[in-house]
């Protein structure tokens, strides 16, 4: 019984647990408990994992195919991610917000399956098994998502149907890999993938591409993401935000950069345009980050700000990845750790929010910092590790990609990331300013605090942020067994940052020089002047004029009136356009065909195939 | 020549029946064409077995008079003729059935109607 | 003990400098004026007028917090940035680093801003982030090129292989329409008349600062002069060969801030598209177009 | 114009009560200061002197005299005196002309929203006594009623130099400490909001917090609170009541400000 | 080696004598032909699944009517993939013998009727031998679609008997043919001449000529324009049956003319093309289906259309494929069926059945799961063997197939989860969905229980399937066994 086996076996255990006695209130606190041994056996099997890998009893024969499951670096890292969001996932739901919730059995129980098919997708020892378990994924995230039912059903049928062409792009991936390589191991299919024709090899990088694409949300396939998971209720979009579109990710990585090799890829051209593969796929992240962040400037509604955000950020981690480097790939796997983290926090405080003033409009809310402060210091570092400025973990990650970007020479993708983190610094102002600064609404007046229960893993979360921005290190560590079982360059790095030779960051000093200057600025501000006076909100400038509660005096619409009067004109929403095409194609076609079998009388094909026959059959003299 | 003429006959029936079973809405003049098709059928059938100058395939007093006709299509129409006869009267009684259920044999009345039963919603 | 001695006297200095150069500023309008303009030590006056005010009104801790960044944000700054004798921090950090810590002071003080509950400010900071992101591409193009050339991110190192070289390998020399583009940036930055939008007294009275007052304001005055130095410093560090000795440096860090004031005050204000337009036009196609230069080396 | 030195050629200040017709201000803050405390504040008026704000509220027919002092003709930023937008920065208040009583209400309104040690100056005779709309129904005839006035400039509008000349009384009054009529509104706020209330109904107040900040700073005198206030006390019509019972409070501990 | 074996007659003789005994009892004792008929039934398997354990262990059987050897004489000939189709068709027949009100002396005649003409169908090695059962078996099914008594019922047996009676007459212009072109009829025999006698487009025009005929009762493309109304209007366990199992009769048939009549690759050209309209035009049509019935009818066609894809690609791999496929609708389909019989009308009204019957919609979502063909379903694994066939030998054909069959797989689970959503769905307070009585839900929950035990057995289960399909590929062997008789 190895480890990964313990960690199948508490995935099965916390399923039926939930399955029978997931009423009663500690049912969310035993969850949480499971969530945690799990996460603690995930980080005890570490160093057996630093090198090979963990086999697994679980495995079946079929129709002459062996399918097994064993852990590696990379599977080690995305099961601790998986493990750690559903850990805090549940730590949140088991408080007064579970209680509050209807369903909250159902909540418990999907997030399980969802956790148990994550495992198996990422310790998948096979093409096959990683099939299965990209099923199996898919589905239990569209049984989350539809679960609240009203508006999340539309968003989810959307998602499955994106999923399934997905799932069924890879299905014939992995067929054509069969047929070739006749057997489903990583290793055949990589010593394979160097002899096979140019023309092989993009249809294979194609539907591989394609297919992990989807849940991924890369750009072509990104238009689902944004609805679905917002629709999912708090804690379970908190969760799918976090992990689950990294999955996409995870496989993307298997297969694209770990089996086929990024030099292949690198070595296949695009006819016309000098752009390779991967530089094609590289391009792809880049618009992924940046067009999303834009749509996400222009959202009125909180959490589709920030899913929009998840699909831009997903464009930063792949482009780290695909960048090679040792820098680059422990950049984008970084930002998948510190992604989790801080996307977590914000979407749990965003439902906080919800929990207290049931609403996530951005437009209907204001002033809250007076309100809910701990929410809003969680909000806050989670939208500083967003953007990626300094104190927070999110610039250490932001700040590989740059470098290896730089130290690869590819300037123009550059320009579009850093055109990305702006669109983000934006769009993360409007969401705090919007919900928490400015104006506090009459009908907010007797909000509370959002109970400890809630705010306690909020704060959890943003403290990891926190910390693994001040000492990067820690989060490093983690990402090299990923690095290693990648075949990545290794990473040489310190407790504090990366040490290069054309530019290095240490993260220790960064962070101390900048709290010891807030310091100083503290100093400088508290006994420099005379003692501050708090005054009510009413006393305003506001032209002389008097401010009183009914007179609205608050900007939040349409936060960006200049540059949307600029950028306006481009959301022509020709992606959207384009798959209502497809939609309407679909539906043309199946009233023609039904209409088919309205004809009154329809077999005057069988007269026409008939005198065809017949005419053969005389002409060939009986 | 006359294998042609034989071959063309037996095929210019089976295109008369279709062309009824096809273009003509009444249901009756559907089977009348059936009916028609199945004879053309038939007569295909038994003329791929004619041999110029062939006798009966009887063997009188152990010796056969010359050359002899093939006799196994001959065997085959016997049963096709039967099943035709079979169908055919399962035809005439369920077209009964149809009239007294619709009030008409309209082949495009009765589908429309059909199609409205079971609840088709012409979407 | 050097690092100490660093961190204590490299924003003592800049503060200092950025004085000079808010005096400056003042007197250049007033020449331009045919005014006399204000007194030798008139920035020391406001700023010590406005920590001696008597009554501090706040609108929340959020408020005071948002102050303590912004000074926080901009001393980190300046140890980060390498003049002359000293190296500060600036090996730990690189360039990206210090463009990042350069949005930190941005980020606190539009959240002390925010919290202030005045739409004026609201609309102040809504306006000041559209022309960060105007004027952060073209600055953002020139940085990429920048360190293209330069191979490296350090500014000690940049500064260093600017020296050796003497006037020939300057950034200005190598790059001048990376230069160029962004200078064009750096104005933008500076916030002053052309891209001045975000103060606009007679729209938003002041925009940011419209709650701001008694040591609040002092702060953002002091944030001014921090402002004003750091860019000039980072300007000069990019494209003028650094500070081989103080006299010189001083005097090309004047030079930056001088040729802005002086531009400053001939032209009115852009609307926010506009800003937003003309910066992603002119300066971003300049310096994209000294990119594919350097590139194509 | 060179910078001038200042010289103290001023006459001594005059004790003056509030109500007592032209009377100035009571004496300075009178609590005693230390050494250190009393070096910091000399340095402070120094700087105070020589760093005015001034917030021009151009509501009568003085305006027009500002601009040259301000620009190029007569250039008051010579000693440090520079036109800001919004009351809460600005140190000096001109009201430059008559006060109709609506402006009245605003002028008192952006007066309480400065800060700290504020002066006002009274254009022209028509904050002094009326002028020329002496017996108008609509205007206010004396302003240090409403608010206390530091200094006024006789002239039915005065010139440039007029102007000129009061910012450099005021500078020398700053200078050495005496121009604290600021704090007169804190101690006897209830005699101005008699006044305010006799103009404009009875329980009229703006959204001002004037007792809390009087407390709050030390300047809580035996005139802060009288029968004005206590209508203000009891729920009279004006803002601030209302603004209390909506938002109790603002404070991030979500204490009752008094 | 192949052994004689008289017994082979017996399923088609069994059920044939009772066909035609019942009628007689059924006169004086109604319910007793109900009775009556389910131990024929029941007879028939036993005797079927002795047959099937003597074949499994010894090999294909061969039998000779009448003695007169193989050229001349009709053959019955039996091998595994025979007797697998034999078996569901008895299951089936017991399973939706009709009950209630329809369970009078004609319906249990026809399904008599229909299981002799099927068993001859599958077993009979000559040509002509199997255009006689397949009559029988197209009558039959022509009367059970009748059989619900209804006005619909009525008009949708005439419309299908019409087109069927069409395609008899066309197939027996193709027998005839193939009979003036090679002189033979048994299929043995024909698999030697055939290679060289029926090249070129006299064999192609014969091949479609039987596959016009096949066609209708195989619901291939243009022929299954009766697929709709019948479903609909005949009862739920006559539509279970015909397209659960009868319909995969065909399509056996038509592989053994594939395999051994005409192996050239213009046969399975047709039946490529056969197939990718028959995905196509099943799953467009079920996408834009009002009711639930009918979107099933769409959907059978469309995998009906798999099945060819999967029988048009040459080769053991192909077959199993398409046993695979054929054998899975075989025992998703008729469950579907049976709750389709239930929720009448519009998908819309149904919402909340979830609520109001629990255990049909888990079994309507693991159907639909299965399907689709998500892993730990048997589906998954029948459209693995698909793939893996038509990936080991691509062709331009066989790309389009492939891209045809994962494209309509979308819109398939689009258009059945979209109904699942609706379930879920809360429906209108006070609204109620019909519910289930156990009885009428006995046969689906019994068929998903074989799903899920075929899930649990996949290993065993693949290897015996790809077993049949070699058994079944080689022409040589069985013309072998069936000519060399050494008498």
């Amino acid at each position: 019984m190895s480890e990964l086996d313990f960690l199948f076996a508490f995935a099965a255990v916390l399923i039926a647990g939930v399955m029978c006695c997931g009423r009663d209130g500690r049912a969310g606190w035993a969850a949480m408990a499971v969530y945690g041994a799990m996460l603690v056996a995930v980080m005890a099997a570490a160093g057996k994992v630093a090198g090979g890998s963990i086999p697994s009893a679980l495995g079946f024969s079929v129709l002459g195919h062996k399918i097994g499951w064993r852990m590696d670096g990379l599977g080690w890292f995305f099961s601790m991610l998986t493990a750690g969001a559903a850990f805090f996932a549940s730590w949140y739901a088991a408080g007064e917000w579970g209680r509050a919730q209807p369903g909250m059995k159902t909540q418990h129980l999907l997030l399980a399956l969802n956790v148990a098919a994550m495992l198996l997708l990422v310790n998948a020892g096979d093409l096959l098994s990683l099939f299965i378990g990209w099923e199996l994924v898919s589905w239990a995230a569209f049984a989350m998502m539809a679960q609240k039912g009203g508006p999340a059903q539309p968003a989810a049928m959307r998602y499955m149907i994106y999923a399934l062409a997905g799932a069924m792009a890879v299905l014939a991936g992995i067929m054509i890999v069969h047929a070739v390589t006749g057997s489903f191991a990583y290793k055949d299919f990589a010593a394979a993938f160097g002899a096979m024709s140019s023309g092989m090899k993009w249809l294979l990088a194609g539907l591989f591409a394609a297919g992990f694409g989807v849940k991924m949300a890369l750009m072509p396939f990104h238009l689902w993401q944004a609805a679905a998971y917002s629709e999912t209720p708090g804690a379970s979009s908190a969760f799918l935000n976090a992990v689950s579109a990294r999955m996409g990710l995870f496989a993307l990585i298997l297969v694209l950069v770990k089996v086929m090799g990024l030099s292949a890829l690198a070595g296949l051209h695009v006819p016309l345009i000098g752009l390779s593969a991967k530089g094609l796929l590289m391009w792809i992240a880049a618009f992924t980050m940046v067009i999303p962040t834009f749509i996400a400037l222009m959202q009125t509604d909180a959490r589709m700000l920030l899913t929009w955000h998840g699909i831009g950020q997903g464009g930063y981690m792949l482009l780290g990845v695909l960048v090679g480097t040792g820098l680059g790939t422990a950049g984008g796997l970084l930002h998948v750790f510190n992604y989790a983290t801080y996307q977590m926090a914000l979407f749990l405080a965003v439902t906080a929010v919800i929990h207290r003033t049931g609403t996530s409009d951005l437009d209907r809310l204001g002033g809250l910092i007076t309100r809910m402060p701990w929410t809003y210091v969680t909000l806050l570092m989670g939208i500083i590790g967003l953007a990626g400025l300094p104190p927070m973990n999110g610039f250490v990650s932001k700040w590989m990609i740059y470098r290896s970007l730089l130290d690869s020479g590819s300037a123009f993708l550059l320009i579009f990331a850093f055109v990305g983190t702006l669109g983000t610094i934006l769009s993360v102002y409007k969401l705090i300013h919007n919900i928490f600064l400015g104006r506090l609404r009459p009908q907010h007046e007797g909000v509370r605090e959002a109970p400890w229960s809630m705010v306690a893993p909020m704060l959890a979360l943003g403290g990891i942020g926190f910390v693994t921005g001040w000492f990067p290190g820690l989060a490093l560590n983690l990402t090299d067994i990923a690095q290693a079982a990648m075949g990545a360059p290794e990473l040489p790095h310190g407790l504090g940052g990366v040490a290069t030779a054309r530019g290095s960051l240490n993260m220790i000093w960064v962070v101390s020089i900048l709290l010891v200057a807030i310091g100083f600025g503290a100093i400088v501000f508290y006994f420099l002047g005379n003692r501050r006076y708090e005054v009510n909100q009413l006393n305003n400038y506001a032209g002389g004029h008097f401010l009183s509660p009914q007179v609205p005096y608050q900007f939040s619409h349409e936060f960006y009136p200049g540059l949307a009067r600029v950028i306006g004109p481009w959301y022509r929403g020709s992606i959207v356009r384009a798959e209502q095409g497809i939609g309407t194609l679909l539906d043309v076609s199946g009233d023609l065909w039904r209409g088919i079998y309205h004809l009154a009388w329809t077999p005057l094909y069988l007269l026409a195939a008939t005198v065809i026959a017949l005419g053969w059959a005389i002409m060939g003299g009986m | 020549m006359t294998g042609t003429l034989l071959y063309g006959g037996a095929i210019g029936l089976v295109i008369i029946g279709l062309y009824a079973i096809v273009a003509r809405r009444h249901l009756m003049r559907n089977i009348f064409g059936l009916a028609v098709m199945e004879s053309g059928v038939n007569l295909l059938l038994a003329s791929v077995g004619y041999r110029p100058g062939g006798h009966a395939p009887i063997l009188v007093a152990g010796a056969a008079p010359g050359p002899l006709v093939d006799p196994i299509p001959q065997a085959l129409v016997l049963t096709a003729i039967v099943i035709g006869f079979g169908v055919l009267a399962l035809a005439l009684a369920l077209v009964v059935r149809v009239r007294q259920a619709y009030g008409t044999l309209d082949n495009r009345a009765v589908a429309r109607r059909l199609r409205a039963e079971n609840g088709e919603a012409r979407s | 003990m050097r690092l100490l001695a660093d961190i204590v006297l490299m924003p003592l200095i800049a503060f200092i400098t950025g004085l000079f150069l808010v005096l400056m500023y003042r007197r250049v309008r007033a020449k331009i004026e045919r005014r006399v303009g204000p007194p030798f030590f008139q920035p020391v006056y406001d700023i010590v007028k406005l920590f001696a005010k008597k009554t501090q009104i706040s609108h929340g801790v959020m408020h005071d917090l948002s102050i303590v960044l912004l000074l926080g944000g901009y001393i980190t700054a300046e140890i980060f940035l390498p003049v002359p004798g000293f190296k500060g921090l600036a090996e730990e950090g690189d360039l990206l680093t210090l463009i990042y810590i350069m949005m930190v002071p941005m980020l606190g003080l539009a959240l002390g801003v925010g919290s202030c509950a005045n739409p004026n400010g609201s609309i102040g900071i809504s306006r000041a982030l559209t022309a960060m992101l105007a004027y952060d591409v073209p600055l953002a193009v020139a940085i990429i090129g920048a360190t293209m050339t330069y191979g490296t991110t350090n500014l000690v190192e940049i500064v260093r292989i600017q020296q050796e070289g003497g006037m020939a390998t300057w950034g200005i020399a190598t790059m001048p329409l990376l230069a160029i583009g962004g200078y064009l940036a750096v104005h933008g930055m500076f916030g002053k008349e052309p891209f001045e939008i975000y103060i606009a007294p007679a729209e938003i009275a002041t925009g940011p600062m419209v709650e701001m007052s008694g040591k609040y304001m002092g702060a953002l005055f002091i944030m001014q002069c921090f402002q004003l130095y750091t860019i000039g410093v980072l300007y000069v560090t990019l494209f003028l060969g650094g500070g081989e000795n103080w006299p010189l440096f001083l005097i090309k860090v004047a030079a930056v801030v001088f040729i802005s004031v002086a531009v400053t005050n001939v032209y009115g204000r852009y609307r926010t598209d506009k800003v937003v337009r003309w910066m992603w036009k002119w300066p971003t196609g300049i310096a994209l177009l000294g990119l594919a230069l350097v590139m194509a080396k | 114009m060179t910078d001038k030195p200042l010289k103290s050629h001023v006459r001594p200040p005059q004790d003056t009560m509030p109500g007592g017709a032209g009377q100035g201000c009571p004496a300075p803050d009178a609590q005693t200061r230390s050494i250190w405390r009393r070096i910091m504040d000399d340095f402070a008026d120094h700087c105070r002197a020589r760093s005015l704000f001034v917030l021009h509220y151009c509501t009568g027919c003085g305006a027009i005299e500002l601009p040259p002092t301000i620009t190029s003709r007569f250039d008051m930023e010579r000693v440090g005196i520079t036109p800001m937008v919004t009351p809460r920065q600005a140190d000096i208040l001109l009201i430059t002309g008559y006060l109709s009583l609506k402006t009245l209400k605003r002028v008192i309104l952006s007066y309480e929203q400065m800060q700290g040690p504020k002066y006002v100056l009274g254009f022209g005779s028509c904050t002094i006594n009326g002028g020329m709309y002496w017996n108008s129904y609509a205007t206010m005839k004396r302003l240090d009623q409403y608010i206390p006035t530091d200094l006024f400039i006789a002239g039915c509008m005065p010139r440039p130099e007029a102007v000129q000349q009061v910012l450099l009384k005021l500078i020398e009054d700053i200078d050495a400490g005496r121009a604290n009529a600021w704090q007169d509104y804190y101690r006897n706020y209830d005699f101005y909001l008699g006044n305010q209330q006799r103009l404009f109904g009875a329980g009229w107040n703006t959204p001002t917090d004037v007792i809390g900040e009087a407390r709050h700073y030390g300047y809580y005198g035996p005139g802060t609170e009288g029968e004005h206030t206590r209508l203000l006390a009891e729920g009279g019509g004006s803002a601030a009541r209302l603004a209390h019972a909506e938002y109790p409070s603002t404070a991030l501990t979500g204490r009752i400000k008094s | 080696m192949s052994q004689s074996l008289p017994a082979i007659i017996y399923p088609v003789a069994i059920p044939l004598m009772g066909a035609f005994l019942l009628p007689i009892g059924a006169r004086r004792m109604a319910e007793l032909a109900g009775l009556f008929g389910r131990i024929v039934v029941l007879l028939s398997f036993s005797t079927s699944l002795a047959l099937a354990v003597s074949i499994w262990t010894a090999g294909p059987a061969v039998s000779a009517m009448g003695g007169f050897a193989a050229p001349l004489g009709i053959v019955f000939y039996a091998d595994r993939l025979a007797m697998l189709f034999l078996l569901a068709l008895n299951v089936a027949v017991f399973l939706f013998w009709p009950r209630g009100q329809g369970a009078k002396g004609g319906p249990c005649t026809l399904m008599l009727a229909l299981l002799a003409g099927g068993s001859g169908l599958i077993l009979s090695g000559d040509l002509f031998n199997i255009f006689v059962f397949y009559e029988i078996t197209a009558v039959a099914s022509y009367g059970l679609a009748a059989s619900g008594r209804t006005h619909a019922g009525f008009a949708a047996a005439l419309r299908f008997l019409i087109l069927g009676s069409v395609g008899s007459s066309l197939m027996l212009i193709g027998i005839a043919l193939i009979y003036a072109r090679t002189g033979t009829l048994n299929l043995a025999d024909l698999s030697r001449i055939a290679p060289h006698a029926l090249t070129g487009p006299v064999g192609l025009a014969a091949f479609i000529l039987l596959l016009a005929g096949l066609g209708v009762k195989a619901e291939l493309v243009p022929l299954n324009t009766w697929v709709p109304e019948v479903y609909g209007a005949a009862p739920a366990r006559v539509s279970a049956l015909l397209a659960g199992v009868v319909s995969k009769l065909a399509m056996v048939v038509a592989l053994r003319f594939v395999v051994q009549v005409f192996p050239g690759d213009g046969a399975h050209t047709v039946l490529l093309v056969a197939g990718i309209l028959g995905v196509l035009a099943g799953e467009l049509a079920a996408w834009r289906a009002g009711s639930l019935m009918e979107t099933f009818s769409y959907s059978s066609i469309a995998q009906l259309g798999m099945v060819a894809l999967a029988f048009s690609i040459s080769g053991a791999a192909g077959i199993a494929a398409g046993i695979a496929l054929a054998l899975h609708h075989a025992v998703v389909k008729p469950a579907f069926f049976m709750l389709a019989a239930r929720w009448r009308g519009p998908v819309g009204g149904l919402a909340g059945a979830v609520k109001d019957s629990p255990l049909a919609v888990w079994l309507f979502v693991i159907l639909s799961l299965s399907i689709i063909g998500i892993p730990p379903f048997p589906g998954f694994w029948a459209k693995f063997l698909f793939l893996k066939a038509a990936f080991a030998a691509p062709s331009a054909g066989v790309w389009i197939a492939v891209f045809v069959m994962l494209a309509g797989t979308v819109v398939e689970a689009a258009y059945l989860f979209r109904a699942v959503l609706v379930f879920f769905a809360d429906g209108e307070r006070g609204g109620s969905t019909p519910r289930f009585a156990f009885a009428q839900l006995a046969p689906a929950l019994g068929l998903g229980a074989v799903l899920l035990a075929a899930m649990v057995f996949i290993a065993p289960l693949g290897a015996s399937i790809s077993g049949m399909a070699d058994e079944a590929s080689n022409a040589a062997a069985m013309a072998a066994r069936v000519l060399d008789r050494g008498e």
